[in-house]
């Protein structure tokens, strides 16, 4: 008796909140491209990545570092027009992605978009862009494949895997004095990749593979993976049992951690290396500082507090967003960067096509890296970078092709 | 061949994994016996007593590195408040999502849906408040290698596991055998109408039966973390591994869930010195699919009553 | 549905023979190698005390137990052949299938359904319509369906239910509810129907109005019936033989007269009267 | 949840105080609620602050709004209680012409025409976001919903893993349309593979519902989740049969070519959202209408007598474990040839999109639209994927007319759906749209009628 009351009295009030955000959402869709300051056009650059689910912390990353670029286009004042950034969330996955192009494409006043962060996301969504013409340059998505899939706008706008694993291989090898490597991938794409990349240049570099093994993702780290976080003792056992004297892991942060306090717990003093999908503070917590010291991490990412130019962008990005920039933050700052390079070079009115075209030209040097592109649309010059955990901080060793 | 030279450390790791399946198993085969309800939010009494245990000893350790009967210390408050949190979040869990149902004499149905969506409430609910990336327990003691066992390493971690594993399983097995709570446990699981005929509160057995299985599940829930890390999602395989666990034994059967677990973990560490680490899940799903085709009341068959 | 009695009788063979069945549950014994026979043409009731294990037997001749011991054969006509069929081990639905329907001491009707919905259940037991014809249409589906809701009608018709089709079947008064958990199983066409206490909590004209449709039920459907009931009247007024059990046993068998002066019989009700308000 | 709390009835036996006392209760439960609802709607918690978020969410103005959204709520159930009576009464006469109205077959069909027309001209009044996510979002999972809907609702059991059945049309579709590292004996249309997947899944349910579905319910839920893991591990591990976690690519759509002789018409279903609308809509609409005459026919009614009875069920000859099987077959078959859809539309597929919180997501559909009906399936899914989508889109955007921020992050979604069920099972267990015969099974079993699903006895009581 108590209780239908309150759904009778409850369901009306729903109904009438969902027939208001309703109406809301169909008058609020259409965004205007004529009310910009100063009677300037305004026009928006996209940005597709993450921003909820278990990789949200990098979409954020990669949006804010978009945005702090667009503030300071603006606050300059010498483009044409005036610009702004819409973002989409595709919560990293493939499924999210083409909803969120769409959103993006469907907007006309979108004339470029940075991301998709991640390359399943990126698969999703390329032939729509491509479809659409519209301009997607993505900061971080690394699967070699990508430029493959005949996507006609798409640039990558960061070192592809095989710019990582196979320095890495050498650097491990041939300065890290490690021998034996045992290699444990995270069954995800990327970490399939990087795997495989590393594993080609391995006996390259003149070590061997004491053993291999795929621990997928645990539910501990990303909601809804099926990994068990009790696999990490006996990988650790797998790794000691095979004489290895040091692990690769090609993989993300939070799991990376769980295996290096399963290898320090079971006693393993050997060499640690991981690719840029453990480059994260949050590896160094969650693994204990006297676990993770020692760890070799590389990075597709440059140090941005090590760059002698990063000063200005470190303290304009703490000033925007009260935190520091994180991974990628500085890519994408770039990135965004390169593209309004080349939407300043076509005056008032840009279109989607005329950007596109534009773009395959871009020669823009950024704070990261000079992002000009071979006709593959990869980056001419792929570069990665060493990073080494000492005292529990994440410090910066230097320029992977300039160490080995 | 794949067998031979890791054999016993691996038993040790799934000695190790089978203790803590144990203790989550119990909480789901405790309420199955008085409910038969699948309670799939236990996973997230699990995390609790994590979460509870992570932020005590956060705020005990601060920057420093405690070692002797401070590490003691710790280890064992840490486990009390993971289990106290564990206890009390069944308890409302059971008071506020289950009972209403009960009360109304709802169908099968809808206790199963509600036990899903208090599972997914509770986990989002933690995400939104503490965080969401994993975070470590800090290190509490040093864990140094005590013995081998055919070379196999056992280290101070598998002793806390097992040690403090066995005792509250020796207590609950008491506790259900000897007391007078235990006996209203077995009653109601035997036969909740007669039971309420004879004056037993089954209320008050429900209530009491959720609290001790939080009390299991949250403790293991510390103890996990201190290895694993917690997260707001960490319970989602473990739950899934200790109710196949539970199942194995023989859903409602206690010693068939403390049974249940540590077959899992030896099984689950056996499996993997062959195959790759990402066919743990389908052996562990597999011996559940087969265990129910062949033998679906589990190996030790499914009475609570029976087990005192 | 012409069959007529003597039709089957005249094979000679019992319709349904239990021989020496025994059933236990753990330790205690439910049935204690029980024997007995139902001739075509006859209606056998089953009487005992509470407990007697009446509800067992029933359990045991529609495959919801298995027992232990002992054998239990029907002899189903099929399209003018008759076969004998042991029931131990058949499953529940086989059992309906072969042609014994039964109704449960506590009504058992799918009580959200109508009344029409609930004897149309048992009505397409023996339709052969599929999940593919159903959602096709198919002809044979429709064929079915008329066939189907004719029968129903029918049926409901020869309960006396005809006007009440249309309400869900738990807003039915007491005895229409029984009178409604007959009419369903009559639906599956049965050749032997059990009766499991249906005069339980009917009012005394319900009880004449039923002894009038069980005779009904032999005489114009041609099926036999099986009955276990304690109001002793009603046995009498409609029964050809009784069996009687007590503690698992079968302790008495004959006409209802000569079972009703047999001292085992009355030793056994007199030593439960205290308990056994019911036996009148 | 708390309201629950104060909806218990008891407390002291006299009148007057009893009531006071039950308002009161029901006050605090409002105002607990108003708290839970703060929590819930406030900041993001920070790691290595635990009470961050609490303290910050129960503070000013935050905490004060959620606290008068209790006090409104609890006046309006205040309200409602006293005038409940009469409001009923007041509607009790439009209600009872509405049904008579509504029993007219002409006054149906025209209804229904009129919904068909809506759905005919909708997409068209939106922009290419919302035709996709009518496509994606919406209609795939509608027809995944009415498939499930089968399942729980009409034979009243629990897939936890029905998204494995939509996985494994999705990669059937991949597999013949020669995308995967193997190759087929030969590459065909997504349309010819429809028969195909729907096998497959449907066979998949067979070889899984076989052996498990002669056990208790509970059972098959763990079961079918397990399932659905392998299914994803095995998408993920199989690298060389799957192409691993970096899935299928480039999944052609679907076209039409007409032979030569036939004037070699050609038509592409292509990357555009419209063009698969209206497919969809086609299928869903048949869907609608096959599955409303398998519930109404001897195949539905024999679900109904399972899962209210199954003993007596089969006494009137339905062998339940058959019934079963079928019900989760066609459930199967159905989430298989959704999988088609999806894998051709979006022309990309790997196993992330295939996860436990699909098949839940699924569940949610179901049971918000009403459990056992089909429309409500279709209903649920436009609203909660529509509202989901909505919420996505306008992350942090401000609300147009109120001028705020939609207090619900993206994030916390799944924490409203958790919250839903609950509620929903406490307090509209029949769904938004409840088909009436479930409706009646429920408040017949409530009163201690019956069972109203196939899991034999209700929680509580002695197992069989």
């Amino acid at each position: 008796m108590d209780r239908k009351f309150i759904v009778r009295a409850a369901l009306p009030i729903a109904l009438g909140a969902v027939a208001l955000t309703a109406c809301s959402g169909s008058s609020g869709s259409g965004s205007t491209g004529n009310n910009g300051g100063g009677g300037k056009k305004t026009y928006t650059i996209g940005f597709q990545g993450p921003l909820s689910g278990g990789n949200a912390a990098l979409g954020i990353n990669e949006k804010d570092g978009a945005q702090l670029a667009i503030d300071q286009a603006n606050a300059k004042g010498d483009l044409p027009f005036k610009l702004q950034l819409k973002p989409a969330d595709d919560q990293g996955s493939a499924d999210g992605s083409p909803p969120a192009a769409r959103s993006l494409i469907g907007d006309s006043n979108v004339i470029a978009v940075v991301g998709p962060s991640f390359s399943g996301a990126s698969d999703a969504a390329g032939k729509l862009y491509s479809q659409a013409n519209l301009l997607m340059v993505t900061p971080s998505a690394t699967l070699p494949d990508l430029v493959n899939h005949g996507f006609t706008t798409f640039y990558r706008a960061v070192a592809d895997d095989f710019a990582q694993g196979p320095p890495d291989a050498d650097y491990l090898i041939k300065k890290a004095g490690a021998k034996k490597v045992f290699l444990i991938d995270d069954t995800t794409d990327y970490g399939k990749g990087l795997a495989s990349a590393f594993k080609g240049e391995l006996s390259k570099a003149g070590g061997k593979l004491a053993g291999s093994d795929s621990a997928p993702q645990t539910s501990t780290c990303i909601p809804g993976a099926t990994g068990s976080t009790s696999q990490y003792p006996s990988e650790a056992s797998k790794v000691k049992s095979s004489g290895a004297d040091s692990v690769f892991y090609a993989g993300y942060y939070c799991d990376f951690a769980l295996l290096a306090k399963a290898l320090r717990n079971a006693g393993f003093k050997g060499q640690l290396m991981s690719g840029d999908g453990s480059d994260d503070s949050k590896y160094v917590q969650g693994a204990g500082a006297a676990n993770a010291n020692g760890t070799l991490l590389s990075c597709q990412c440059s140090d941005i507090a090590s760059n002698p130019n990063g000063a200005s962008f470190i303290s304009a990005y703490k000033s925007a967003f009260h935190v520091d920039p994180g991974a990628y933050s500085a890519e994408s700052f770039d990135v965004t960067n390169a593209v309004i390079s080349v939407l300043k070079g076509l005056g008032s009115n840009p279109t989607r096509q005329a950007v596109v075209s534009a773009f395959a030209s871009v020669n823009y040097q950024g704070l990261t890296k000079a992002i000009t592109f071979g006709s593959d649309h990869n980056l001419k010059v792929q570069t990665a970078f060493l990073y080494k955990v000492v005292n529990g901080k994440i410090t910066y060793v230097g320029d992977l092709s300039k160490l080995v | 061949m794949c067998f031979t030279h890791n054999f016993w450390s691996l038993t040790i790791d799934g000695l190790n994994n089978g203790f803590l399946y144990a203790l989550i198993a119990l909480g789901y085969t405790l309420v199955y016996g008085v409910l038969q309800l699948i309670n799939f939010a236990h996973s997230e009494v699990f995390m609790s007593g994590g979460f509870a245990g992570l932020f005590l000893t956060q705020w005990w350790v601060g920057s420093g590195t405690p070692g002797g009967a401070e590490s003691i210390a710790l280890v064992v408050c840490g486990t009390a408040v993971g289990a106290v949190t564990g206890g009390t979040v069944a308890f409302l869990l059971e008071r506020v999502a289950y009972r209403p149902l009960r009360r109304r004499n709802a169908p099968r149905l809808a206790f199963l849906i509600t036990a899903i969506g208090a599972s997914f409430f509770l986990f989002s609910l933690a995400g939104k408040l503490f965080g969401r990336d994993a975070q470590g327990i800090p290190t509490l003691y040093g864990n140094g290698k005590l013995f081998s066992v055919f070379g196999g390493d056992v280290h101070l971690y598998d002793v806390i596991v097992a040690g403090s594993a066995c005792a509250m399983l020796l207590v609950l097995d008491r506790l259900v055998a000897r007391t007078k709570l235990g006996q209203g446990i077995r009653a109601v699981a035997q036969d909740a109408e007669t039971a309420s005929l004879m004056g037993v509160n089954i209320d008050r057995i429900i209530s009491q039966t959720f609290v001790i299985g939080g009390l299991l599940g949250g403790a293991a829930g510390f103890l996990f973390g201190i290895a694993n890390n917690v997260g707001y999602t960490m319970g989602f395989v473990p739950g899934l591994k200790a109710f196949t666990a539970a199942v194995l034994g023989g859903i409602g059967n206690i010693r068939g869930a403390m049974l249940g677990g540590i077959a899992l973990g030896l099984v689950e560490n056996w499996g993997v010195t062959c195959v790759r680490n990402s066919w743990r899940d389908v052996i562990a799903f597999a011996i559940l699919v087969l265990i129910l085709m062949f033998r679906p009341t589990g190996l030790l068959g499914e009475r609570l009553g029976r087990s005192a | 549905m012409s069959a007529q009695p003597t039709e089957a009788a005249a094979t000679g063979r019992p319709l349904v023979v239990v021989d020496g069945v025994t059933l236990r549950f753990g330790g205690v014994v439910s049935l204690d190698d029980v024997s007995l026979e139902q001739h075509p043409g006859e209606i056998l009731s089953v009487i005992g005390p509470n407990g007697a294990g009446k509800t067992s037997l029933f359990n045991c001749l529609t495959g919801v137990y298995t027992p232990q011991q002992g054998g239990i054969t029907f002899a189903s006509t099929r399209d003018g052949a008759t076969r004998e069929h042991s029931l131990v081990g058949m499953k529940p639905h086989d059992i309906t299938r072969l042609g014994i329907a039964r109704t449960f001491q506590n009504i058992r009707l799918f009580n959200a359904l109508t009344a029409f919905e609930n004897v149309k259940i048992g009505v397409e037991a023996h339709q052969r319509t599929g999940p593919v014809g159903a959602m096709l249409r198919l002809p044979r589906t429709r064929r079915e369906e008329r066939e189907g809701d004719a029968r129903t009608l029918e049926l409901l018709d020869f309960v006396g239910l005809r006007s009440r089709a249309n309400e869900v079947s738990a807003s039915l008064p007491y005895g229409g509810q029984r009178r409604l958990e007959i009419a369903r199983a009559l639906g599956t066409s049965p050749q032997l129907l059990l009766l499991d206490e249906p005069a339980a909590g009917t009012t005394g004209a319900e009880k004449i109005e039923l002894a009038e449709l069980i005779r009904r039920i032999r005489t114009e459907m041609g099926v036999m019936v099986l009955l276990i009931e304690h109001d002793m009247r009603l046995v009498m007024s409609v029964t050809d033989r009784v069996v009687v059990l007590n503690f698992g046993r079968v302790i008495a068998a004959g006409s209802p007269a000569d079972v009703q002066r047999d001292p085992a019989v009355i030793e056994a009700y007199l030593g439960t009267a205290g308990t056994e308000g019911e036996a009148r | 949840m708390t309201v629950s709390e104060a909806a218990r009835p008891g407390g002291p036996t006299r009148t007057r105080e009893l009531l006071q006392h039950r308002e009161l209760r029901r006050l605090l439960g409002w105002l607990g609620g108003g708290v839970l609802l703060a929590v819930m709607t406030g900041p993001q918690g920070v790691i290595g602050q635990p009470t961050y978020a609490i303290s910050h969410a129960l503070r000013g103005g935050h905490l004060v709004t959620c606290l008068v959204v209790g006090v409104v709520m609890w006046g309006l159930s205040v309200g409602w209680s006293h005038g409940r009576e009469s409001v009923h009464a007041g509607l009790a006469e439009p209600r009872a012409q509405l049904r008579t109205a509504w029993e007219q077959p002409a006054v149906r069909r025209g209804f229904y025409l009129v919904l068909l027309a809506l759905a005919i001209f909708l997409p068209r009044l939106t922009g290419q976001f919302w035709q996709g996510v009518l496509v994606e979002q919406i209609g795939i999972y509608a027809l995944l919903a009415l498939g499930l809907n089968i399942v729980v609702g009409f034979a009243g059991l629990l897939d936890l893993g029905y998204v494995a059945f939509y996985a494994i049309g999705a990669y059937t579709t991949a597999y013949f349309t020669d995308t995967l590292p193997v190759h087929p004996p030969f590459t065909i249309n997504p349309f010819l593979v429809i028969p195909f997947a729907v096998l497959a899944a449907m066979l998949a349910g067979l070889i899984l519902g076989a052996p498990t579905l002669r056990l208790r319910g509970d059972y098959l839920a763990i079961v079918t989740l397990g399932f659905g893991e392998i299914i994803t591990i095995l998408a993920v591990n199989l690298d060389s049969i799957t192409n691993g976690s970096r899935g299928a690519f480039g999944i052609p759509s679907f076209s039409i070519r007409l032979p030569s002789w036939l004037g070699g018409w050609h038509y592409e279903w292509g990357l555009s959202s419209l063009p698969y609308y209206y497919l969809l809509l086609g299928f869903t609409v048949t869907i609608l209408v096959l599955f409303h005459l398998l519930e109404n026919s001897r195949v539905g009614r024999a679900w109904v007598a399972i899962r209210e009875d199954e003993v007596a069920a089969q006494a009137c000859g339905i062998p339940p474990v058959k019934y079963k099987l079928m019900a989760f077959a066609i459930g199967a078959s159905t989430s298989g040839f959704a999988g088609v859809l999806y894998a051709s539309k979006i022309s990309f597929i790997n196993p992330s999109s295939f996860t436990v919180s699909a098949s839940i997501l699924i569940l949610v559909l179901v049971i918000f639209g009403g459990m056992g009906s089909l429309f409500g399936s279709v209903v649920g899914a436009a609203v909660v994927q529509w509202f989901f989508k909505y919420v996505q889109k306008n992350n942090g955007a401000p609300i147009p007319l109120i001028h705020k921020k939609l207090p619900i992050d993206v994030q916390d979604l799944y924490m409203y759906v958790g919250a839903l069920l609950i509620l929903m099972m406490i307090f509209r267990p029949q769904g938004i749209v409840p088909s009436r015969r479930r409706a009646r099974e429920i408040s017949m079993a409530e009163h201690g009628i019956g069972g109203a699903d196939a899991m034999a006895a209700p929680v509580g009581s002695p197992t069989p």
